[in-house]
């Protein structure tokens, strides 16, 4: 199969639509019409892009959790009760067998649901529950609520969400394939992606304004900043050929202050420059992830690790920050939970609010690196390409010029080896065919024998581990096995 | 050195505690057959039938372990490698819920070891290596 | 009565020591050839002046939580468990009837302690309890323990500690008299502080290492940084003339990052000018005291303020963090929420470990300002005591030269007025008698009025109130009562 | 209008709420005999009956309050001034503690009004115009 980046026309896409809606039956109470009608008549403070509009324009970071339970009435309980813990906006995270189309699976959990009053699904079943059941949602709660998933195949999954009063969808054909999938082809993921951007596409014409946003923080565990936004950029730009107008790009904390902020400037900045080069007009907003990776098992640590989240993601100016709890390495959090973490974040937003971005000469030294090495990332793309993103992306990933560290997909090439320098900051052992120049080489070679030097040993797999689990032994740096506390 | 079976079950894509653990096994001196995410409880037995395997270590992190790991003995049982050794780890069930009732549960289902999140590899080597015999 | 920044002979300390000795039966105990020895047997582990060096070297910011509770067996198995969850270096806390010298009361606050099975005393009454029970303390832990309290008159309380083992000493002449007390002279705690001081120098001079640390924070309210640094140096001055050689200066966060990161910066420097200008030779190392004033109701909002609060000392490069708990707003914390103050901070200090002092253009500008204003005030009090520091306090108070917000004490002037500019930084809206340039005057107005056109209202006392409320619901600068949250 | 005497009793120098408190009651129209932090029983029975007050407000915040408070109630009894309102505020009692039995006690030591750590004094005025019948 190839991929291309053109625009769908909409035969193309109503061709395919027939198809998609007849996977599982809620998919036959689409209606197209009524949803167009269903949105006009809704309030614009329920409407990501307007929200997010005015928190650029206020210098504001908005505060939104993940959450999801598998019945309806349950998620309404908790969308509502996370808005009263001030959450500016909303979720509705999918569980796992819906992620893989599995509509029959998710059905027995919601059935055990039932039946054991426990949640033993890890999302909102939202296909399975059908547009009218998402209405329910939206207007249960007075801000706007968005999908979030990590579905390869979103096609049914966002024709629901969509008719069911979403106005935000997150996920991507790289960003829900790589760190999501292990046999799915990116050809396939691009494709069926292509349908979810052309939907909205469609849907903004209609005069419906649909926000999207790439998932920035792939496998969540030390990904260069680079890597990702690469990633986030191409999607971007698959989007904006689709039609999509407001886009959030993504990024999930690294740890290192001078990085963290750097990466949500130079974000900002580059997808500026390539959407605007390939001539096109589109809202950008920021979102940050508080810490991705694997927490500490004791709440009050849990805590200073979304407290510094939160501080950076201000500091930095972010339009929106996704917010961890302190249950994390635990499980799926309790709504009590769920919102101490909206209210400690949202605490240190607030008293930050108003604050400059800290542009030190770190920061604008991290801004130069990751902006270089974005760039040979993406230009060797469009070359691989010969102008083609999606043609690109697949070539690209194929040869480990697009490269995602510990993702499952067989599609990823899994040649990067990410390891923390002295002071934190996310560099690569091993580049891996990342088209960097020998002068970005030398550097992330001389920041980890540097940081080798000063632990006495040679950088290697065993400091990639030792930082995987630092976070959660209360460290950023890992420290060698058996080293004292 | 003996085989294991290592994979993450069910629709299930966590991939890193599954690379750290082939690493570590392997270091160990296992052989390490690791199928990776998105592994179905047959992929598994027939895995281990395969590859002469002495125990299938499954992980379960996203919390649909009680629905996925169900039956994974039985189907052992019938496959003809009943006594094979099972273990499982990971954050098994959805929710921060009391340890000893979920390790209850899943040792009902047949595991013969059942592991808290945060469990370090050496940890279950040490023990894997005991109940094997091995050294 | 007059006082005089000159050093105490030994005659001096040994006449008076007579009398303080016999204020309460345990000063009888006090032995200090027996003193001496105990110490020089003791670990550089558990010393003060020898965690702090290593710290100064090591580029660490130590953890240090506030605990005591009125019974010996409790109060160790108290520092124990904060011990356990990652304290480096422990408190000991005094109960307010001990500090107020009222041993009588205390003593009943003790037997209804063992009487109730509660705490009945909000602290530790080591006078009561005397040297041998202070030294089980000591002993029971294996870092070092310093004695904070907030005790005008701390000479017996002293010798106690000294003897009992006590490597650090809070408090001063000042910083123990303003905040602490109604109607006691400056006079009158100067001298009696010259006294700890002299005590502590004559330990120093038989090879005794003792760190003294000014209780920076003062009412913990608003107080500009220049405010509390012009009287942590004046308390510093004071103490190398008794011959301190280890200092440890105070500040307590006041929300904004450039002006708090600013604060910690210049203390180190404007003390080592200071002290270097006078001639004396001493250590100086740096508190940072999480947020001082009223705190949130609500635990998880807490743990934001420690959060930022550790962030922010880290990033500072603060030798010390004081921490603070998810129970402030309510009462003296269990053990457990203290550990879990010491477990938030410290997971986030060690993820800033290494990391450098974010030095943006606003920090080098409040910098600068901090800078300034604590030399106009610091050359007017030594200016008014004709060189000479002590008398120079009592005439600058006096005459509101020197001036703490808030404070309780009739020898207070009380004449300033802290205020939030729009990005939090605590600014005046009346100066009093703050001997400001013009300049600088014009710098507090400009920022207040700026802040006042932002929200559509004349600086003024509701202003100072709103501000004193901000954190408790949420925010840094304080909305007008009744817009919206 | 009104005369009320405030203070923060025994040993305590908690003056920030004190000040705060000065300033809204005097906003509100009371005459407030403000004696400020480290102030005793002795002196706000004294400071009631010299100014003739209709109420006495204390504040407590360090913890020692449940010491410091007992025979405020029998002082005034004694002293001629058995039924002045006496309100109390503050952090009360030492620790995080349940909110009903703190109250309580101070009630059954009586005090007419027990308030909890964070009323804003809006609340307080309010209920004493109420009790003094006073607006
Ligand atoms: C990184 C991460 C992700 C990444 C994964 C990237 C990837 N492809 O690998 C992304 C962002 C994609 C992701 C997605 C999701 N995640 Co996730 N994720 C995490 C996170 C933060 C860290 C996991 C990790 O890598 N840890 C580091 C490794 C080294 O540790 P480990 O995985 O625990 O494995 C170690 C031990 O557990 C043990 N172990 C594991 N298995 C076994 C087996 C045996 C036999 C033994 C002896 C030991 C053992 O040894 C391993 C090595 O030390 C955890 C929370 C946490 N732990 O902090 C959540 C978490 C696992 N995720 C969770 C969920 C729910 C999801 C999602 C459904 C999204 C959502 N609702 O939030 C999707 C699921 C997608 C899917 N279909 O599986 C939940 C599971 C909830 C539950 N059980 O109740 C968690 C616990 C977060 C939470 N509290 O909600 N996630
Ligand atoms: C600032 C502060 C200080 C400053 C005080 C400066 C000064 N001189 O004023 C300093 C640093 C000096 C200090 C010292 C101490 N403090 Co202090 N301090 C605080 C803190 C952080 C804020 C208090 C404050 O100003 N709040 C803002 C004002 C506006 O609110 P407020 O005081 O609560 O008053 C309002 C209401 O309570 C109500 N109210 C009060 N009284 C009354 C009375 C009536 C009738 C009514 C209707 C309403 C009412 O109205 C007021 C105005 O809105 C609180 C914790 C907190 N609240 O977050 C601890 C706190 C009060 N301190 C405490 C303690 C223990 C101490 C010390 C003993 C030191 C220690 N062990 O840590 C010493 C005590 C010294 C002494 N002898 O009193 C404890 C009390 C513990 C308890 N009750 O169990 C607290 C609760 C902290 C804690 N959790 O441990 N403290």
């Amino acid at each position: 199969m190839n991929v291309a980046n053109r625009r769908w026309t909409d035969d193309e896409l109503f061709a395919m639509r027939e198809q998609v809606l007849q996977t599982w039956p809620t998919g036959s109470e689409v209606d197209l019409r009524d949803a167009v009608e269903y949105h006009k008549a809704m309030a614009d403070t329920k409407r990501f892009s307007k929200v997010l509009a005015s928190a650029i324009n206020n210098g504001q970071t908005l505060v939104q959790p993940r959450a999801g339970v598998p019945l309806v009435e349950n998620h309404i309980e908790l969308l509502r009760y996370l808005e009263q813990a001030g959450a500016d906006c909303l979720p509705t995270t999918i569980d796992s067998y819906t992620r893989q189309n599995k509509y029959a699976e998710a059905q027995k959990g919601i059935e055990e649901s039932k039946a054991t009053g426990r949640s033993m699904l890890n999302g909102f079943p939202a296909v399975n529950h059908g547009a009218g059941a998402c209405r329910k949602i939206i207007e249960s709660v007075s801000v706007p609520v968005q999908l979030r998933h990590g579905t390869p195949d979103a096609r049914l999954l966002s024709e629901i969400a969509l008719a069911g009063g979403y106005t935000d969808i997150e996920g991507g054909g790289i960003s829900y394939n790589i760190p999501y999938a292990k046999d799915v082809s990116l050809e396939t993921t691009i494709r069926d992606w292509q349908y979810v951007d052309r939907l909205v596409g469609w849907y903004n014409e209609q005069g419906v304004e649909i926000n999207r946003e790439p998932f920035g923080p792939l496998t969540g565990t030390m990904v260069p900043p680079s890597v990702s936004h690469a990633i986030a950029i191409v999607e971007a730009l698959l989007a904006a050929e689709q039609g999509v107008k407001f886009l959030t790009l993504g990024y999930g904390q690294c740890g290192n202050f001078a990085q963290d902020i750097a990466a949500i400037l130079s974000l900002k900045e580059l997808a500026r420059e390539y959407l605007e080069k390939d001539g096109y007009d589109v809202m950008i907003s920021t979102v940050f992830h508080q810490w991705m990776g694997g927490f500490p098992q004791d709440e009050a640590k849990s805590f200073g690790v979304i407290g510094l989240g939160a501080a950076v993601a201000a500091l930095s100016g972010a339009t929106k920050i996704i917010t961890k709890t302190p249950h994390e390495a635990h499980g799926i959090p309790t709504k009590e939970a769920n919102a101490q973490g909206i209210m400690a974040s949202k605490q240190i937003i607030n008293m930050l609010k108003g604050q400059p971005v800290p542009f030190t000469p770190e920061v604008q030294a991290e801004k130069e690196i990751i902006a270089a090495e974005t760039r040979c990332i993406l230009d060797t793309v469009r070359t691989m390409g010969e102008g083609d993103w999606a043609a690109g992306t697949v070539r690209a990933f194929a040869a480990g010029v697009l490269d995602v560290p510990f993702a499952p997909s067989r599609y990823n090439a899994g040649r990067l080896l990410p390891a923390r320098d002295s002071q934190g900051a996310v560099r690569l052992l091993d580049v891996g065919n990342l088209p960097f120049t020998q002068e970005i080489r030398d550097f992330h070679r001389s920041k980890l024998e540097e940081r080798g030097r000063m632990e006495g040993r040679n950088p290697g797999f065993q400091m990639v581990i030792d930082d995987i689990y630092a976070i959660g032994k209360g460290m950023l740096v890992g420290k060698s096995q058996g080293a004292k506390k | 050195m003996a085989t294991i079976v290592l994979g993450v079950i069910g629709s299930d894509v966590h991939a890193i505690g599954n690379k750290i653990l082939e690493y570590a096994f392997t270091e160990a001196g296992f052989k390490v057959v690791n199928l990776g995410v998105l592994t179905t409880k047959k992929e598994f037995v027939q895995a281990a039938i395969e590859t002469d395997a002495r125990a299938i270590l499954v992980s379960s992190l996203y919390g649909h372990g009680e629905i996925d790991c169900r039956g994974l003995r039985e189907m052992c049982i019938e496959a003809g490698i009943g006594d094979i050794l099972l273990y499982v780890g990971g954050n098994l069930v959805v929710g921060k819920q009391e340890w000893e009732p979920v390790r209850d549960k899943f040792l009902a289902m047949g595991f013969d070891r059942v592991f808290p999140p945060a469990t370090m590899p050496d940890e279950a080597i040490a023990l894997l290596k005991q109940d094997l015999g091995v050294s």
